[in-house]
């Protein structure tokens, strides 16, 4: 357990007004680690996204990228550092190519590219997430799991340090789930570090090597996949009796 | 009833929609499936009258001609529309927003029973009267915003993918208080990416492609059907 | 206390300038370029009932509203109905709204042109003094802010504690989800249109009581109105109400402290360090 | 994205030749037309130079006639101090402060807010130099006398004009081009891909603020007298507005296309009916929101895509 | 020439904030005059007479517009006269095309101290209205003869639009004010359009004054004097500057104006007035005012004789004749001297429902001023 840490949360605390919506939250990431953070609905998970990647200021607490404290820095100084995200509720830039999209993740964020190279690196990554045939097309076009695609492929190309999916698989029906799956699974392999938001619990016994559970704010369970989802504090929060 | 006959819909020269018919009888779960980009919100939109379908379409509930009306005269024809992501008002607190639900003339009288229904199946909306939706988690707008829908005293209840981003257990319970509406003897049309769950509960079954309807049944049929296994339920 | 009262009493007339506009604004979702329009329009009207038919002002309200009701109410239905169906989104809404309501400002300002030319008109009506705590005000701002209190008192009532009220509410905050609980959207963004119209109508038959007035100086009204309503956040009453008895004092304190040169320099100086604490508005929705 | 392109050259070559026809018109003329064309040049710079800002962020901006009227305002102040050269560049740089503290200012606005605010940034800084001129300074009016034609004006605006296009399209050109198309469509997604959305804006605002406040300079010597209500008159930032909008802002020569007709229309309404012009003026507008919904520059790319039958533009 | 009408344009503000002074004196004059020249079968050239033709051109209180609207009258209309825009700036705006044109500029409402440097720049230009310095020091000298008449006393409040006109008036009136003996115990600024005026008023009254003096504008005129009647402004002398000689501001305050001066005047009681404001509601439907109605009016015939003089509509001859000759107008006598009409009313009292020049740079027929008995 000497892998290097890249992500350490240190009791982070966001307040909404009187809403304690993640309290005095700590865990770690390693490198080439693939972590889910499960829970409930509203117990925090996207909150927790929004406090890495520079969104939401902390309350208290903080944030370290390698030793480095990010948890006071603006989003885009972060993002600069190396974590990308993709969101929620899909964000694409409508008005822009599908490849310039993808470019957009790569020209201000950790490692920077412009001209050429970045058409280049672009059209690699839409081929790896399956989108190489639209790469020239306006984006109003895109169904929605091309859409979520394009998302990946747009916080691929800054090749960050840490990845961060917020619910990136929901929305998919089943056959769709199978092939954004493997695709995560094509990431863990070429060993990125990834932090997984997800409710589909079929990806995360499959995709994490570890996973963080919270409820209301506050994290219930830590530790090995198939450990930590026989919980029972977990199962009574969240998996309910018939998943169990 | 609800009766839709030859219904489509085109956004500019994409046609979303492609000729379809359904009905859905009171006191069942009718549920249509669908690979993404189907047509399937299409569908419940345009019924809720929310897009306009293309001429030659009829749409009935109950013998009364709903089509080409506006989305508030749909709703007081017996049809409510539980849309995708919601559409609740964030900026109002929940009670209002069960209030505003009971909007409808044909619900004014039933205001009181219908909320007492909803504080029983969600006791924490009656807990929760006065805060602002916007501040509530995933899981609990999509109660307020099932509660809303019943609040409209309808015949015809539509909801689209209600288990979308919910935890497992929360979809458990959604799936649960759909079985309590359908058992109110209301109709039921849901629209589902979570296949297997959804044709566990449902009667009948309709599987939307390309806008147009494939293959249609009984639930239990469908279940077992290997083209549908493969298709949405994974192998 | 004498700058506490002169500044409440203005704060009363601005209020009135700008309620109308939160409404049209927050609800039917028209940013009324035409607002300065319609109330010094109403001016005019009072104006002319005062001298010509000899009909009190106050009373004329009760003309005069219904009057712009109706006028609103076309206005909406016809000429930008069709905008808010053909917008794809807000920010097209936004610029379509800008531009029409920029035709119709230039529209009144020719139709009371032509009605009244460019002259100054004024009359006198209640312009007696009222004396409160030893100093002497206005009968006439009185009364108007009077009916100020009253008129923005019974539209929050009417708004919040009235069944039709929260549909007006509820197509401010999503139009298209209101559509889902039996709102008639296209009918309550006009009402709502229609009611700002109204309340934008009777503040200018109190004003006239007190300001003179001539057919170019709506864009004064109308900017105003703006600063206010988006000093107390887009389509909230309570903050436009609040923001304008802000403004009035602060412009009165100003002019008596400080300097009155300073007056109009102070209320855009507070407008902006408000927006620069709340950029939403003192009352606005967090837009995060 | 960095090669110059052989559409590119074509279209440059074609602007030379403009320019070259369109500076020549003072020789044809000296009267009306040139003080028609130096409006148009005058309402061309203007909107061009707030496109610049408002077009790739979507953000409208109310405080055009804030810079114009400091950059009136230098010339006003300096004109028998220092040559006027001099002045242009420091009404560039002080439009350029000015701006850029707004812009620092207005970061946290978005929508109508940012729009009102502008707009109220210019009125309190009009509201501050009247008060200043009344309390401080002997006289009131600023004369600004010079020996400069017409003519000289309407070619100062029309070489800073190209200026400002120039700059426009090496700004698309860059990165910070880039980052304003994407902050543009989601600020969001502009901060998360590392984009200092901020300085972006701050930045082009303060270029876009610098050259209005030059054009107004230019134009100082043209108003003769200078006093607040002109300088800094609300109803040039509402026109700039307007006719931007018409014409489109997409583009950077969009609102070339609304300011031509709408300068020409206003002229032949003010002209033959002065005592209807406003509710012609209304009804005109009402009518061109109506029928060209998506701004001039809409109706003509609608055209333009259905005549040519170009095959799919495969990028290149 | 085989011309028989003369085309004569006007640019001015028929909307924006000029225009509701532009709606009062400069709209009404031309139609009268028209009227009245077309009546008589023209102006008379030579031996014949040549009907006028008036271009009207609407400048939205904007400078540019109103060098535009010029540049069009003359080289697209071709026009034979300019008359002369309203407003200090716009006059000032217009003047260089003037003068390249070599059009006569009888500027009138354009009152300003630097008018000699003008006029020696622009040759053409005549300036009828008067100066700042006149105005301001008419104040002063009517207040300082109330004074040693023991009319009044020694304390004065006053106040100023942050606009041209009054910061100009107040920076010389001030000054003047002081060398004639006077104690100012109250000055203030308010910002052009400010209808709230409370604070100046009871500001004003706090510093018990005997006198007060606005140097303000029209919207503003009305809203001190509502003030001051609701504050019941206890003074002996109340000025405010421009629109208290509108028929309007008799009608608003009636018995109230009373005793109430203002900038301007003319001297009501002459044939030539009293004919000029009978027809001037005859022709127009609306009434004169009492100050630059009739100047604007007198500015016409200066240039209707002088074309009839020179017997030519000939620029540089016109003009020469406007420089030279002496005028008779419905003011009097008009002359220029050094383009410049050096007698002017400055200063005028509501007197028994009309408004009477009491002071004036040297003419006849000043009516002795009253004091202000209270706001009945
Ligand atoms: N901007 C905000 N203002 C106020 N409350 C907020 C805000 N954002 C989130 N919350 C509240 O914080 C809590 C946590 O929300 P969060 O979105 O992190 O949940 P989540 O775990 O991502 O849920 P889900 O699985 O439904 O996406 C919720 O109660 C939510 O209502
Ligand atoms: N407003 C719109 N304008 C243009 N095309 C649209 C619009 N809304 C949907 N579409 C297109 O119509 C098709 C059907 O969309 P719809 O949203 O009904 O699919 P769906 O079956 O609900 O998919 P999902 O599972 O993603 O919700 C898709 O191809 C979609 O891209
Ligand atoms: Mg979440
Ligand atoms: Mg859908």
């Amino acid at each position: 357990m000497s892998k290097p840490v890249v992500l350490k949360v240190n009791s982070a605390t966001k307040r909404f007004g009187g809403l304690l919506a993640v309290n005095n939250l700590d865990f770690e990431v390693t490198e080439h680690e693939v972590l889910g953070l499960i829970g409930p609905n509203g117990s925090g998970k996207t909150t927790v996204m929004n406090l890495i990647s520079g969104a939401l200021k902390l309350s208290s607490g903080e944030i370290r990228l390698e030793e480095k404290i990010v948890s006071d820095l603006p989003a885009y100084k972060i993002s600069q550092l190396g974590i990308s995200r993709t969101f929620q509720l899909v964000k694409i830039l409508p008005t822009l190519s599908v490849i310039d999209n993808v470019i957009s993740g790569g020209v201000f964020g950790y490692h920077r590219m412009w001209g050429e190279n970045a058409e280049e690196t672009a059209l690699h990554l839409l081929k790896k997430v399956g989108l190489a045939a639209l790469a020239f097309k306006p984006t109003e076009q895109l169904t929605y799991i091309d859409q979520k695609r394009l998302e990946l492929a747009r916080a691929l190309a800054g090749n960050p340090k840490l990845l961060l999916l917020d619910e990136w698989l929901a929305g998919l029906n089943p056959t769709e789930l199978q092939i954004g799956i493997e695709l995560i699974h094509s990431l863990r392999a070429e060993g990125r570090t990834i932090i997984l938001v997800e409710h589909v619990m079929d990806a995360i016994r499959s995709l994490c090597d570890r996973c963080v559970v919270m409820s209301s704010g506050v994290k219930i369970a830590d530790g090995e996949v198939a450990e930590t989802l026989k919980n029972p504090e977990v199962i009574r929060a969240y998996l309910g009796d018939s998943d169990a | 009833m609800l009766r839709i006959e030859n219904m489509s819909v085109a956004y500019g020269h994409h046609r979303a929609l492609d000729n379809v018919s359904m009905k859905v009888d009171s006191g069942e779960i009718v549920v249509v499936l669908g690979a993404n980009g189907a047509g399937k919100s299409t569908l419940l939109k345009a019924i809720g009258g929310m897009i306009p379908a293309g001429n030659g379409f009829k749409a009935s509930i109950n013998g009364l001609q709903i089509q080409n009306k506006k989305p508030h005269t749909i709703v007081e024809a017996g049809i409510a529309l539980v849309p995708e992501g919601r559409g609740v008002f964030g900026e109002l607190s929940v009670g209002e927003n069960l209030k505003l639900g009971a909007n409808p003339k044909r619900a004014r009288k039933h205001e009181n029973k219908n909320l007492k229904t909803v504080f029983d199946l969600f006791p924490v909306l009656a807990r929760r009267k006065n805060q602002l939706v916007r501040t509530m988690s995933g899981g609990e707008q999509q109660m307020v915003a099932i509660g809303r829908a019943i609040m409209s005293q309808p015949d015809i209840m539509m909801f689209d993918e209600p288990s979308l981003g919910l935890s497992p257990l929360l979809t458990t319970e959604v799936f649960k208080v759909l079985t309590l509406l359908k058992k109110t003897g209301v109709g039921i049309l849901l629209v589902e990416q979570n296949a297997r769950q959804s044709l566990a509960i449902a009667d009948r079954g309709y599987l939307l492609e390309n806008g147009h309807i494939g293959q249609s049944g009984l639930a239990r049929d469908l279940i077992e059907d290997e083209a549908v296994r493969k298709a949405y339920l994974g192998g | 206390m004498e700058i506490i009262i002169t500044g409440i009493l203005l704060g009363g007339a601005y209020a009135l300038i700008a309620v109308g506009l939160t409404i049209q604004y927050g609800v039917a979702r028209i940013m009324n370029l035409a607002t300065g329009e319609t109330l010094v329009a109403s001016c005019f009207c009072t104006f002319w009932m005062f001298n010509s038919l000899k009909i009190n002002p106050i009373l004329g309200i009760f003309l005069i509203a219904p009057a712009a009701f109706i006028l609103n109410w076309a206005i909406y239905s016809l000429l930008l109905l069709p905008l808010v169906r053909r917008a794809k989104n807000k920010a097209m809404l936004e610029v379509d709204s800008i531009l029409a309501t920029f035709g119709i400002l230039f529209l009144l300002e020719g139709l009371m042109l032509v009605g009244f030319g460019g002259e100054y008109f004024s009359y006198s009506f209640l312009s007696t003094s009222y004396t409160i705590a030893g100093t002497a005000y206005g009968l006439n701002r009185i009364v108007a802010f009077l009916a100020a209190v009253l008129i923005t008192g019974t539209l929050y009532v009417f708004l919040t504690h009235t069944r039709y009220g929260t549909s007006v509410r509820a197509v401010a905050v999503d139009p298209a989800a209101a559509g889902l609980v039996a709102i008639n959207v296209d009918r309550v963004s006009a009402f709502a249109f229609a009611l700002g119209g109204v309340v934008t109508a009777a503040g200018g038959t109190l004003l006239s009581t007190f300001y003179t007035f001539n057919a170019s100086m709506g864009v004064v009204f109308t900017m105003k109105a703006l600063i206010i309503v988006i000093m107390g956040g887009v389509g909230d009453v309570r903050g436009a109400v609040i923001a304008a008895l802000i403004l009035g004092i602060a412009e009165t304190a100003t002019a008596t402290l400080i300097d009155p040169g300073l007056t109009i320099a102070a209320t855009y100086f507070l407008f902006i360090l408000i927006l620069l604490f709340r950029p939403q508005g003192l009352f606005g929705r967090q837009t995060t | 994205m960095i090669k110059i392109t052989k559409d590119e050259i074509r279209i440059l070559l074609y602007m030379v030749v403009a320019v070259a026809i369109l500076a020549c018109l003072p020789l044809l003329d000296q009267g009306y037309i040139l003080s028609l064309g130096l409006t148009i040049v005058m309402y061309v710079a203007l909107c061009t130079a707030w496109v610049l800002f408002s077009g790739p962020t979507h953000y409208i901006s109310l405080a055009t006639a804030a810079f114009f009227g400091l950059g009136t305002y230098v010339v006003g102040i300096g004109i028998d101090v220092l040559p006027f050269p001099i002045l242009l560049i420091i009404a560039a740089l002080i439009g350029g402060v000015v701006s850029g503290l707004v812009g620092i200012a207005t970061l946290r606005l978005s929508g109508v807010y940012f729009v009102i605010f502008t707009l109220g940034m210019a009125e309190l800084i009009r509201q501050i130099v009247t008060w200043i001129q009344t309390n401080f300074t002997t006289g009131i009016g600023l004369y600004v006398l010079t020996d400069f034609s017409e003519a000289h004006i309407y070619w100062m605006l029309l070489a800073l004009t190209v200026l400002i296009f120039i700059t426009g399209w090496l700004i698309n050109r860059s990165r910070l081009g880039f980052a304003m198309r994407i902050i543009g469509n989601d600020e969001t997604v502009a901060a998360h891909v590392g984009i200092d959305s901020a300085k972006a804006k701050v930045l082009l605002f303060l270029i876009s603020g610098a050259y209005i406040a030059v054009i107004g300079a230019i134009l100082a010597p043209r108003f003769a007298y200078i006093e607040p209500p002109s300088a800094f008159n609300p109803m040039i930032s509402f026109l700039v507005v307007i006719m931007s909008l018409m014409g489109g802002t997409r583009t950077l020569w969009a609102p070339l296309i609304g300011v031509v007709p709408f300068t020409l229309l206003f002229d032949m309404v003010s002209a033959r009916f002065p005592n209807h012009s406003s509710i012609l003026l209304g009804i005109a507008f009402l009518l061109i929101v109506y029928l060209i919904p998506d701004g001039l520059i809409g109706r003509i790319e609608g055209i333009t895509k259905r005549f040519s039958k170009k095959k799919e533009r495969t990028h290149e | 020439q085989a011309q028989d009408v003369i085309k004569v344009g006007m640019s001015a503000a028929k909307t924006g904030p000029l225009s509701g002074g532009t709606a009062v004196t400069q709209w009404p004059n031309l139609k009268l005059w028209e009227h009245t020249v077309n009546a008589k079968g023209g102006i008379k050239v030579g031996d014949k007479r040549m009907p006028v033709k008036i271009f009207e051109y609407d400048d939205r209180s904007h400078p540019t517009d109103a060098v535009k609207n010029i540049q069009r009258m003359i080289n697209k209309d071709k026009v034979d006269f300019v008359v002369a825009p309203y407003g200090t700036g716009i006059n000032l705006a217009v003047a260089p095309i003037l003068a390249k044109y070599g059009y006569p500029h009888i500027a009138v409402s354009s009152i300003t101290d630097k008018g000699d440097e003008f006029t020696k720049r622009w040759p053409n230009m005549f300036l009828t209205l008067g100066t700042s310095t006149g105005f301001a020091e008419s104040v002063a000298d009517v207040l300082k003869k109330m004074r040693d008449q023991g009319k009044i006393g020694n304390k004065v409040a006053v106040v100023n639009v942050a606009d041209a006109f009054g910061i100009e008036l107040a920076h010389v009136g001030k000054p003047a004010l002081e060398k004639a003996g006077f104690e100012i115990v109250y000055e203030t600024s308010y910002p052009l359009g400010t209808q709230d005026l409370a604070p100046v008023i009871n500001g004003a009254k706090n510093a018990k004054p005997d006198a007060f003096v606005a140097f303000s504008y029209p919207p503003d005129t009305f809203a001190l004097t509502e003030q001051a009647k609701i504050s019941n402004l206890e003074v002996k002398a109340f000025y405010v500057g421009v629109a208290t000689c509108f028929p309007a501001f008799e009608k608003r305050f009636g018995s109230a104006a009373q005793g109430i001066f203002g900038a301007g005047g003319i001297n009501p009681d002459t044939p030539e007035m009293k004919a000029y404001f009978k027809s001037h509601l005859e022709v127009t439907g609306v009434a004169a005012d009492y100050w630059a109605s009739a100047t604007t009016y007198a500015s016409l015939q200066v240039l209707e004789q002088a074309i009839e003089r020179a017997g030519t509509i000939d620029h540089p001859q016109v003009i020469k004749t406007i420089k030279n000759g002496t005028f008779d107008t419905v003011m009097g006598k008009i002359t220029f001297d050094g383009n410049i009409n050096r007698k002017f009313w400055t200063m005028g009292q509501w007197q028994d429902g009309v408004f009477y020049g009491v002071a004036s740079t040297g003419l006849d027929g000043e009516k002795e001023p009253i004091i202000k008995t209270g706001w009945k």
